[in-house]
């Protein structure tokens, strides 16, 4: 296999600055439509407000153990309770 | 003309098979779980991520020389990611509370029968067409039942890595999942009587105990059980580095950025085992069926051992706190707490929770030495 | 080797569930006594409250050299001691 | 005596080529540019001193055993490093301002014409004695137009690992100097009157929108573009972990701590390229011509494509910020932004510069798997 | 009963051998050191747990397979981890007293006496039975003088990886030994008077010199020492860092996070080695015996050095302050502050006696560099 | 090969010792006369006060994005202006 002259190399160069532009422009022109779909889709049904609250403590859970705490401040309330008479 | 028909066959549409794309809708469902529904999203939505890349025609992420290869090889296939995340989950653990009521230890005894129940139902499958499950796959889906995620990796990494894709997700999606599995079995297993019951404040562990008890959980499973020493070994040492109070700078790097940088990881290497040929198969509904019967059972298992201890204890004991035993920390004790609120609303369960719920993970790492020791 | 029956494998099975659960059981009852002969130890050795506190400054040597501000703040000290006339 | 003979020979004088002397000036010119000029020193100064430690005769520090060895055959050779630092990149990156004002990604596709236009450059010059460029090399080259370091090294490793030191080394050194090199070429081509321009403030832009983003992203790649998935997938897995707001510690982490310990290996790494033989070529000459034409080019269409983008929009557009298509971020959106102070001192273009800034993160991106399908 | 059999050979109980036990109260004694007694615990906690975990029958954590093989094979038999501690080190390491009062080089100098001497007397142990050091495993033993983890670690895993252990867990031991081994000495060969000498204020030192100091010891290291360049060369990265101020998201991560996460590793891996054979032998009773030689003719030539250029000398020297030559930073240095505090409670020697220790760390790892040349 | 023998090696260790510690002070000596050459230029050329100031911001372009809070800022008093009358 001969290497390629300097002239068929610059063709070749040639092609790819057009292939390579042209595939640029349409990636990023196919984005733009679709952020504008995204836009409309996302304003078409707006976020339920709520929901997303509902179980955000459920995140992670093999990961933080901070409930520890909390639930030490609650076993101490408790305690105090268990000590008054119950009101209930 | 060439270049554009080049261009073409360079994109992915003419390569894409039917199985990439259904795994493709996994990977996105598992992204909308971690995002939309908050499902253990730390790993789900890194796992969610690799099945997305994995499935990718052309781009070779999983085969050699792609970036997941890398990462499985390196981190998975060898162990080391999933012991480093014991590690930091143990140097997160408090077992003050397990110390406390030591007696809690059989509560998370108890839930390992989910365990061993689902390896029996594992192998029974096998009676229908298109199960083949050999005892090494029964173990490694067993394992789900423990309800903890790096030793259910662990476990299926050594017998069973073409499973650990579908074993890892489903036990991270039972996960979180526990509350919505385990109230109904903890209320048909209990009356509203005994989910009312208070119990006794906790005494105050001291830190020395704190420091003796890692090394005494290391030290019982060198002597009986060193096949479950990797798990057992690396959780007690994040213990220790936290509880010694000596080494704060390498305890805090192993429950924060080390564990960080290896779940990252550590996700992306199990979904990129969500291929077409690992993932659709008959085989993972049975995964997933199995998953699903082992946190029950196991959730049961726990109450009724609960009960069972509360017949021959002095002290009051709820029976609710069983079902923490099945670990899934600290996610089932919160479930413990809510039901206990529910029967009681002054009645908080959580510390009382906490201690089955850490003798759950010492109870799955035994388990999964155990499996290791006799079908590994 | 022809591969195991299914009854063979329920029945190998069967004793894996006897034997795992049992083994779980002694393993997680011996360290319940274990726990409890650490509290009889803890509680029957209590901790000399001095010792703790003897060279909690000799930890980690190689690693953080904080006492440089230390140094300074003696050293300034010490610097205007020495302007200053002995008073020892 | 023989002790003596043997300590003078264990020093690196009598060992010293003419070339390990230029290329440690050259390492210490990087650590001048890094510490007093303050060029993109969190890759310079790693990289000058790697170049240092590369080129110590005897210290044998990127032979086989040698630490720089092992980094770059781990971290670069795999293509790790680059692309992990890529998601640390896409994780610290806000598209708010791109999803507010789409139109700007076609700013940011202008500005890659700096990359073609300087691959047919760099053919061109094979035209010239000493040149022999091939078309992986050329492509390699072009990249430094991207004006994205992780991006610049990834595609160089692929295509011409041989050239993987000047390349970095020239894509990081015009991205310090972009201050420099594009106000001239932004002033040469627009009037003032163009540069007073005031633009539209930009809407507020939902979480969701920014959530749905990188998705959108990485499923057109996959489907058009699946050999540019690595680094567009990487990048868009660290800006999901950002938005979707769930796995915080994550991002956090990839942001922060791993970028930066991937920082420091990958500037050793690369520094360790930097040997004479690679580097004190004729070639490098022509890689450092190329790379400023590059940054030329891509400012000059970006700016083009502004103007012709101002003609057909009903929103003023000001033509400065199509400079900020090359990326650079966000040093090129900061020079828009003075270069527009000057000509209106109450005129703040920072804000909408950053659309095409990112926008062009992501075209080069798209530019690397286009010329790694092609001629990879 | 086959399976319970099964169970039984799986337990450690019928595997274990006296010389695993024996290891494992080692590692337990050094765990007590660590915590109780707070002796180096960031190297010590994990060296003693790396012990433990190694020599558990069955568990096979550093054979073919485990995780202390892979985490030893990767960070230590390649030398990165010990480099990557001196990194860090050096980013902690503020050289301003050195370079104030550069005189105290000399008693850096002079402490590494305490390594070639032992040197000698390793070789001279070589005359009892049992001894058969080679001249590499006497200048890998001898650098324990140097009173530096990482530069002996280093040293070790290049001369006698089979010592490894055992030199690593003595030098790290006689550095928390610092305080009991040296006052003895220091006071032996000094007067009260001596002790209570007054040193004039430092000087404050520039950015700028604190900048080109570790260019300038890379520098000559570079031209005289290169086989010192991978220790020194890492190390000045770190300073460099520091110092420039342009980087210091890569310092903080080199001083906090990296240097964790390495030092986990580096304990576990260096306790990996302390198996009975490696360690069970008497040499490492003579290990034990030449570190604490080692150190106390290093602090000793330390003080006797001061002395001497206290006669030389227009200003006043407090010939304490060369004990803190050996290095252990900062110990050595709080050491000296203490004896002197002792013999006048108005004398703060601490910021004097920083220069000669920062001194001492450049001193063994010269030294380190000088034995890898002759005897390497 | 015969292994050298005792006396042998102590006089290689002997020479070691002598040799290694030269090195180790001609070294650190070079390295005294270095410091001072060190201090002695950087007096004899005093920093430029100013330069160190004028470009800071350049640092570490692509790695963080903070301006995007001072953008903001100033877009927002930017849109103030634009709505106030023009005072230029
Ligand atoms: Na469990
Ligand atoms: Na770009
Ligand atoms: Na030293």
């Amino acid at each position: 296999m001969t290497p390629p002259t300097i002239s068929e190399q610059l063709l070749e160069a040639a092609s790819l600055l057009l292939v390579g532009m042209s595939s640029v422009f349409v990636f990023l022109s196919v984005l733009i439509v679709s952020v504008k779909l995204i836009t409309k889709f996302v304003e078409a049904f707006p976020e339920p407000a709520a929901t997303a609250h509902v179980t955000p403590t459920a995140a992670s859970s093999s990961f933080h153990q901070q409930d520890v705490i909390t639930a030490i401040t609650h076993a101490v309330s408790a305690y105090r309770q268990g000590k008054q008479p119950p009101s209930n | 003309m060439e270049k554009i028909q080049i261009l073409w066959q360079s994109t992915a549409i003419p390569h894409f098979e039917m199985g990439q794309i259904i795994m493709m809708l996994v990977g996105f469902g598992l992204l909308y779980l971690a995002i939309v529904k908050k499902f253990e999203p730390l790993l789900l939505l890194p796992i969610g991520f690799g099945a997305l890349l994995t499935n990718i025609p052309l781009a070779g992420f999983s085969e050699v020389g792609g970036l997941l290869h890398y990462i499985y090889y390196i981190g998975v296939d060898t162990g080391i990611f999933p012991l480093l995340i014991f590690m930091g989950v143990g140097a997160m653990t408090d077992f003050g509370a397990l110390i406390a009521n030591p007696k809690t230890l059989w509560l998370g005894a108890a839930a390992q029968f989910g365990i061993f129940a689902t390896l029996f139902g594992a192998i029974a499958l096998n009676a229908l067409p298109g199960f083949e499950f050999t005892l090494q796959d029964a173990a490694a889906i067993a394992i789900i039942g423990g309800a903890d995620g790096p030793t259910a990796i662990f476990l299926a990494s050594k017998l069973a890595p073409e499973l650990l894709g579908a074993i890892a997700v489903a036990a991270y999606s039972y996960m979180a999942l526990v509350p919505i599995i385990q109230p109904p079995i903890m209320k048909a297993l209990t009356t509203p009587e005994e989910r009312q019951i208070k119990m006794n404040q906790l005494r105050v562990v001291s830190k020395r105990e704190k420091i003796i008890f890692p090394l005494a959980v290391l030290f019982l499973t060198i002597l009986v059980l060193p096949s479950a020493t990797p798990l057992v070994g690396m959780f007690c040492l994040g213990n220790l580095m936290k509880e010694s109070g000596v080494v704060d700078r390498l305890s805090n790097t192993a429950q924060n950025e080390l564990i960080n940088i290896v779940t990252i990881f550590l996700g992306l290497a199990v979904g990129s085992k969500l291929s077409s040929e690992a993932f659709l198969t008959v085989e993972t509904l049975g995964i997933l069926g199995l998953g699903a019967v082992a946190f029950s059972i196991g959730t049961a298992a726990g109450v009724l051992m609960a009960k069972l201890l509360a017949k021959f204890s002095k002290e009051p004991i709820n029976p609710l706190i069983g079902a923490a035993g099945v670990s899934a920390v600290p996610m089932a004790a919160r479930v413990v707490n809510k039901v206990g609120l529910d029967a009681n609303p002054h009645n908080f369960l959580l510390m009382h929770a906490m201690g089955p719920n850490v003798a759950g993970v010492l109870g799955s790492a035994v388990a999964a030495g155990i499996l290791l020791a006799l079908v590994g």
